[in-house]
């Protein structure tokens, strides 16, 4: 339960920080946090308190022992996939500061209407 | 084999044809265009008119095609007048740019004209109606000003709107009945609830009186007719806007006949119709441009025919079917001789021109054929149309409608004589000194046309028998008619021969007279030499009186002209507009505002997910 | 040929001669009248006889094309036309001509042709007097047209006929002539009937004072004669109309000749006495009180 | 070798990654392998569609059956709409063969593939955490499409883009966690099998996440604040991408999973709600843009509120009938995008006020335009004129004219602001001579899709006896979990 709510406020955070910030890179590290809370929560979710990997070779291990492997193989993806979001944004911070001199998100609205 | 499809490929096919003989040939597009025009009518005389049915099945939908007594009646009146309009247009638009554009578009609007009343099912109804109304979109934009765009874009987006509410009829109807087919819907229809009858009804009603300008749908009318140019504002004014009219033959008597408020939709359509030839004639008295004023003039006639088909009675539909055909030959023969007028002037504004009838002869008589022909003044056929109508609207026992009318059709004296008075009468001005008659294809057209509403005065039989046919299509009508003579349900009669014996025994005895007496010294002198109180006009001296020419009615109707339902739509249409500039509000251009909606729609759809899935948090 | 035939002829010759010559009395008489209202002698009835027969003979005849050559033309067949289709005698084959081929909206119609070929004639001499003169008719015309056609339409509704030989048959008796079986369409039609003699107060198109007698200032010699002659057949066919249709039409040349008489006083009598309306004055005047009445009597009519 | 499904994935990855490697060699050579890709793909699709259209292919991969291993669902659906990524994704392709000239043009077209790729998977798979990483892959390479120009409001719109996008897989993700949680699987099919297993409050928080999640993707409002701007500074190409690829696996994979899991009537009536708001809402700020691209972008999620109106009205004929309005709205748009992309080309300037009179000078290229105006309004004789007359045949069988009317309004809305832009294209005004021409590849490209457009308008049944099938295929969630799991 404990994991739960820790991964969920990290989300809130995260998104508190996407929402509120007016720095691009805060808002790129919200972005991130909210990543990392989603990872843990499904980590968490195949947790299994004492459990270890699902070694089928170790014989002693039985099924209740085991937590379960597809979320965490589910995972690793998406923390390889939210490097590359966060390494695109970044690249894209970068540029934005080289044609605007500014990281604030509210001087940032050439394209409106 | 003649068929349906077959027309209308040549006509499809031709319109490709004229815009690639354009590249390739100089002149090509108009030969071409002509030569196509001229065969398509032909085929279009040599198809039964009773038949050749064609069937097309495009997926899950299919097309029907047939020739009918009604279809072959606006049939003859688009092949004839498109193919005069085109004969028109080869020395009109000679020396234009995009000659292939024009040529294309015209040949395409005919197609899809002929589509329109050859279709018996919906959707290909639908689908030419389309097809007509893009294609005369793109001739009404054609000379590529300012001003002719802003009436183009106009008289799309009013076309949209009707094409839109006739789109949503048939799907309605498609709904009920599960078919396309007109006769299935028909045949179904009494039996489709009343809220589905009115909706059906009304839509379809107001979808085809975009297209007939009825008011108040008629804003659009008076813009485009003057921008398009004079070889297609015939067809538009006398064949195209008839569409319309051919579209509420079909939902006056083949859907509302069958329902329970037929005498609803009747007395409705008839007064908007007698108001819309009201009105639009007072407006057309105001107008101080030639094309303008016949657009106004063409609602109003439009007007008339509506008042015609919705009295319902078998010489109410004559009347307005005759009327229909007339209207067609004389609109097109004034549109003619304005565009002739434009062609040789540049202008056709009444305030400029005048004094034309010497240098263009032959114009001058058919404008003079055309107006005594819209004024309904006996012999031409006008007048005909006008007794039927008369007659109709006092066996209905519309009494009031019929003053409306009657007051419509004598103000149009007034612009009628404004527009020929103008352009051709009164001092001729230094500037149209070198001003010549039109070439031979132009005055063809008009002449034949001229030639027709005379015939067709005297004759009205000959009109009558394809219109009485027609009727026969629309519903189980009767009227009686001889060649000559034409019969009211009161048994009063008009003959025709009489009054055109009488009326030419005594005008060439009037006009020996006047030629042979003294002869010799009568001589015309020129438009300077007036009574002017004894002073001598100088040659620069203004003697024109042609701008405010009927300011004493304009006066006397003031209160009417104050309001525009032009203007309040403009208004209308504006506001709406501006404030859909409030979504700039929505889409702020800031990323967070976003994110903010996604976050806020997360929460909102949680929060009230209740009673919007009906899943309960 | 047979006796009816030659009978019908004779009768297409008599009427518009008879027309003519009554017209042109009623023309001279008016004439002394005006002159008695307003305190002068005036000249002889006959004077209007010689003015036209003065025309006629007249040599010199300039025009400004052939639309003016032809105006008169218009005029005359109008005028001709209209009473050949308007029962001048009641059940008299020689005076009945074509009134069985053509109807009140005939004559409605009918009518106009003259006045649109004298406009366009007028149109043509490029006089700007001419020009407004016709603008002002044609639009006072749409003033008067209003209640007079109320008021046909009241009748033509009452009676379900449009053709003047049944009205004239309904009309059987004195009681029964119209003027007294409706009289509000009569008030309504004979005020629309001052407006299309253009006597004052409603002669605005060819006020002499004002716009040199507007559409006919530049008609001389045959033209202005074969106008005149057409004015007069064309005012006595209007007369004969009227009487017609309200007064019962008329058995014998006398009868007519009283009753159209009488008729025509109202216009002129009115017309004495009366400044002049502005055509917009004039077109109002036409659309309250005429209108209310050619209403009424339509309502008289349905209720 | 028979080609199998999996080669939709695995042959525009392989050129991705070939592609760099190529640019070290020739540059020709990489312009021309996205072509071979596609030839190759549509000569798979005219192999594959027919058997498709009876019986969807189940492709296994890595060996382990479902819903064990990661399964590739070539249903009819999917197979309909990867024919018509195939067909679009060349067109564009022959477009971008002479449009992109700026460099690093290997960068574009590796990009570009492995956008290819990214969708071609979103519309495969049969697996739910599988389409959630070839989402990621569509976005990521989109977000670096959209800043390709890199001026500063491609990465404005580009990082704007990303913003929402990563909400977009966000949400997905905790929706893929959830119903993992529950019901211990990632297959379609099992999943759709096992619903129950859920529990009402879970659900209705996979139901809105995954709504909202790829309501973003497929332009919902008012998920949809990144589009016009994305849109509009990508270069024209990219925006053909995103209206006829991206969007559309997008709103595939909403509807997939609506369809399979949450279909209530509730959930439909949302649906045809979200529709009509996002529809007008579209339409009425499309008709107050001045920039043509952005014009384009709003009539693009106009559309969308269009298709997923019929969708949500959720019977055979709306489907097929939404389904017919996606092909053409994937050859129309771009089509539009490739000829406003000269002409903002030619005209130097992206305002519509500046786009007086290449009409005349351009003309082939404004004619194209003028098409693709004209097909998108629905006018016949073009193909937009049939899908749109369907969507509406089949809202007026679900009986509610409301709809209608509103969709009606919002078509209204939508001729006359693009006539006001065609009309502006043919105003007569002396254009300074402008000797840059529109290449023929471009041209070619536009002819193709014009013709299309025009050949289905005219024979629609080509098209339409596909359809039935295909919307069989995304309705019938019971055929669905029998093909998926053997």
């Amino acid at each position: 339960m404990l994991y739960y709510i820790g991964a969920i406020s990290l989300i809130l955070i995260g998104m508190y920080a996407v929402l509120t910030k007016k720095n691009l890179l805060k808002i790129v590290v919200g972005l991130s946090i909210v990543d990392s809370g989603v990872n843990l929560l499904f980590i968490s979710v195949g947790y299994v308190k004492d459990a270890t990997a699902p070694i089928f070779s170790m014989p002693s291990l039985t099924a209740d022992k085991m937590v379960d492997p597809v979320p965490q193989a589910l995972v690793l993806t998406a923390i390889v996939i939210g490097l590359a979001t966060t390494a695109v944004a970044l690249g894209l911070v970068i540029r934005l500061y080289d044609h605007h001199k500014t990281l604030n998100i509210n001087k940032i609205r050439q394209l409106k209407w | 084999m003649i068929s349906v499809p077959v027309i209308l490929s040549v006509m499809f096919l031709g319109g490709v044809l004229a815009w690639l003989a354009n590249r390739f040939v100089p002149k090509g597009a108009s030969w071409t265009a002509a030569i196509i025009a001229a065969f398509a009518g032909y085929l279009v005389f040599a198809l039964p008119s009773c038949g050749g049915e064609y069937t097309l099945a495009l997926g899950s939908i299919t097309l029907v095609w047939k020739s009918t007594n009604y279809s072959a009646l606006f049939a003859m009146l688009v092949a004839v007048l498109g193919f005069l309009g085109i004969l028109y247009s080869m020395d009109f638009m000679a020396g234009k740019k995009n000659l292939g554009y024009y040529y294309m578009n015209f040949l395409f609007a005919l197609g899809a004209m002929l589509g329109i009343v050859y279709s018996q099912d919906l959707v290909s109804l639908f689908f030419f109606w389309e097809v007509m109304t893009w294609s005369s979109f793109m001739l009404v934009i054609y000379s590529g000003e300012e001003k002719s765009h802003k009436a183009g874009i106009k008289y799309f987006a009013y076309s949209a709107i009707g094409a839109y509410l006739i789109l949503s009829a048939i799907v309605i109807l498609y709904a009920q009945s599960n078919s396309f087919l007109l006769s299935e819907n028909v045949k179904m229809f009494s039996g489709m609830s009343l809220g589905t009858q009115i909706m059906v009804i009304s839509f379809l009603a107001l979808g085809f009186g975009v297209k007939s300008a009825m008011m108040p749908l008629h804003v659009w009318a008076p813009e485009a007719y003057k921008e398009s140019p004079s070889g297609f504002t015939a067809v538009f004014s006398g064949a195209l806007s008839k569409m319309g009219i051919f579209g509420l033959g079909l939902v006056v008597f083949k859907f509302a006949a069958n329902t329970e408020f037929f005498v609803y939709v009747r007395e409705t359509l008839a007064w908007l119709g007698g108001l819309t030839a009201m009105l639009a004639t007072f407006y057309a008295v105001i107008q101080s441009d030639a094309k303008k004023l016949l657009a106004y003039s063409s609602i109003g006639q439009l007007g008339y025919i509506i008042v015609g088909l919705a009295l319902g009675t078998p010489l109410g539909i004559m009347a307005a079917l005759f009327l229909t055909i007339m209207h067609g030959a004389f609109k097109a023969m004034l549109f003619m001789s304005a565009g002739a007028v434009y062609m040789r002037t540049g202008t056709t504004s009444l305030d400029d021109v005048s004094g034309l009838i010497t240098k263009m002869p032959l114009t001058f008589l058919t404008a003079l054929f055309g107006i005594i022909s819209v004024a309904g003044i006996p012999p031409l056929g006008g007048f005909i149309s006008k007794w039927m109508l008369y007659q109709a609207l006092l066996e209905t026992n519309h009494y009031f409608l019929i003053i409306v009318i009657f007051i419509a059709s004598t103000a149009a004296f007034l612009y009628l004589y404004r527009f020929i008075f103008s352009l051709f009468l009164g001092q001729r001005e230094k500037e149209f000194e070198h001003v010549k008659e039109v070439p031979w294809s132009m005055l063809v057209p008009m002449m034949l046309l001229t030639l027709f509403v005379l015939v067709a005065g005297v004759f009205p039989g000959l009109v009558l028998d394809p219109i009485g046919k027609a009727m026969g299509y629309l519903g189980n009508f009767k009227a009686s008619w001889e060649p000559q003579v034409v019969f009211s349900a009161w048994g009063e009669k008009i003959n025709m021969q009489v009054i055109a014996g009488t009326i030419g025994t005594i005008f060439i005895l009037g006009a020996l007279f006047i030629g042979f007496k003294n002869r010799k010294a009568t001589r015309v002198v020129s438009t300077k030499d007036i009574h002017t109180a004894g002073e001598i006009p100088t040659e620069n001296e203004n003697l024109t009186y042609a701008v405010n020419f009927n300011q004493p009615f304009e006066r006397a109707i003031a209160p009417i002209l104050k309001w525009s339902v032009d203007k309040l739509f403009n208004l209308l249409g504006e506001n709406l507009e501006s404030t859909f500039e409030y979504l700039r509000y929505v889409y702020t251009g800031n990323g967070q505002t976003y994110a903010m909606y996604v976050i806020l729609m997360v929460v909102i759809l949680i929060l009230f997910s209740g009673s919007i899935f009906g899943i309960h948090l | 040929m047979d006796s009816s035939t030659w009978l019908k002829i004779l009768g297409y010759i008599i009427t518009p001669i008879t027309a003519f010559v009554v017209g042109v009395t009623y023309g001279g008489i008016v004439r002394v009248i005006t002159a008695r209202v307003q305190n002068r002698f005036g000249p002889p009835i006959t004077q209007n006889f010689w003015d036209i027969i003065k025309l006629y003979s007249k040599k010199t005849a300039v025009h400004h094309g052939l639309m003016q050559h032809w105006g008169p033309v218009f005029a005359i067949t109008a005028s001709v036309t209209s009473l050949f289709f308007i029962p001048v005698l009641k059940d008299s084959p020689l005076w009945l001509n074509n009134s069985f081929n053509g109807d009140i909206i005939f004559l409605l119609y009918m009518m106009v042709f003259g006045s649109l070929g004298m406009a366009l004639g007028a149109g043509q001499t490029g006089n700007p007097n001419s020009a407004i003169g016709v603008a002002r008719g044609l639009a006072l015309m749409v003033g008067y047209e209003v209640p007079f056609v109320l008021a046909l339409v009241a009748i033509m509704i009452q009676f379900k006929t449009t053709s003047i030989a049944e009205l004239m048959a309904v009309q059987d008796g004195f009681s029964n002539w119209l003027i007294f079986q409706s009289p509000f369409a009569f008030i309504a039609a004979i005020l629309a009937f001052l407006g299309m003699m253009h006597y004052a107060p409603f002669d605005v198109t060819f006020a002499p004072a004002e716009i040199a007698s507007g559409p006919a200032s530049e008609f001389g010699g045959k033209y202005l004669a074969l106008m005149q002659t057409s004015g007069s057949i064309f005012t006595f066919a209007k007369l004969v109309l009227f009487t017609d249709i309200f007064l019962g039409g008329a058995g014998d040349l006398v009868t007519l000749i009283v009753k159209t008489f009488l008729l025509y006083m109202i216009p002129v009598l009115t017309g004495i006495v009366n400044p002049r309306y502005r055509t917009e004055q004039a077109i109002t005047f036409f659309w309250k009180w005429p209108t209310v009445f050619g209403i009424i009597a339509i309502l008289i009519v349905v209720l | 070798m028979e080609f199998s499904p999996v080669l939709y994935i695995a042959i525009p990855l392989f050129a991705a990654f070939l592609i760099p490697l190529l640019g070290k060699v020739s540059k020709t050579l990489v312009k021309l392998t996205p072509g071979i890709v596609f030839l190759y793909l549509s000569y798979g699709s005219i192999l594959l569609f027919p058997k498709a259209m009876e019986k969807p292919i189940v492709q296994v991969v890595a060996g382990f059956k479902p819903p064990f291993g990661i399964s590739l669902y070539y249903g009819a659906t999917a197979a309909f709409l990867i024919t018509m990524v195939t067909i679009v994704g060349f067109v564009i392709w022959l477009y971008s063969y002479k449009f992109i000239i700026r460099e690093p043009i290997e960068k574009y077209y590796m990009l570009f593939m492995m956008l290819i790729t990214g969708s071609t998977g979103i519309l495969l798979t049969g697996d739910m955490f599988n389409m959630f990483v070839f989402l990621e892959i569509t976005s990521i390479a989109a977000y670096s499409l959209t800043a390709f120009l890199r001026d500063k409001d491609g990465a404005e719109a580009a990082f704007k883009y990303l913003l929402i996008g990563s909400f977009s897989s966000t949400f997905y993700l905790l929706s893929v966690m959830i119903i993992y949680s529950y019901t211990g699987t990632l297959n379609f099919a099992d999943i759709a099998g096992k619903i129950d297993l859920i529990p009402p409050m879970a659900k209705g928080f996979v139901l809105v996440l995954v709504l909202v999640g790829m309501g973003i993707e497929a332009e919902m409002f008012p998920l949809n604040g990144w589009a016009p701007d994305a849109y509009s500074q990508a270069p024209s190409p990219v925006g053909a991408v995103f209206g006829g690829i991206v969007v559309k696996a997008g709103l595939y994979a909403m509807i997939r999973i609506v369809f399979l899991f949450f279909k209530t009537p509730e959930v439909m009536q949302f649906l045809i709600f979200m529709g009509i708001l996002t529809l007008l809402i579209a339409e009425m700020a499309a008709m107050r843009q001045h920039q043509i691209k952005r014009m384009l972008a709003f009539s693009s999620i106009g559309q969308m509120g269009l298709v997923i109106i019929a969708l949500g009205i959720g019977t055979m004929g709306s489907t097929s009938a939404a389904l017919f309005q996606m092909f053409n709205h994937a050859l129309i748009k771009s089509l539009l995008f490739f000829a406003a992309g000269y002409l903002v080309f030619h005209s130097g300037s992206k305002q519509i006020e500046d786009l007086e009179g290449l009409g005349y000078d351009k003309p082939v290229t404004s004619f194209f335009f003028a098409v693709g105006a004209l097909a998108i309004i629905g006018l016949p004789p073009f193909s937009g004129f049939w899908s749109k007359l369907l969507i509406l045949v089949s809202v007026a069988k679900a009986g509610d004219i409301a709809i209608l009317l509103l969709i009606l309004t919002g078509s209204v809305i939508e001729a006359i602001y693009y006539l006001r832009a065609v009309v502006k294209l043919y105003t007569r005004k002396e254009v300074p001579d402008n000797v840059r021409r529109t290449p023929i590849s471009g041209l070619v490209a536009m002819g193709i899709l014009a013709a299309i457009i025009l050949y289905v308008g005219l024979y629609p049944g080509v098209i339409e006896k596909w359809l039935a099938p295909a919307a069989n295929n995304l309705l019938n969630a019971a055929d669905y979990i029998k093909a998926g799991l053997f």
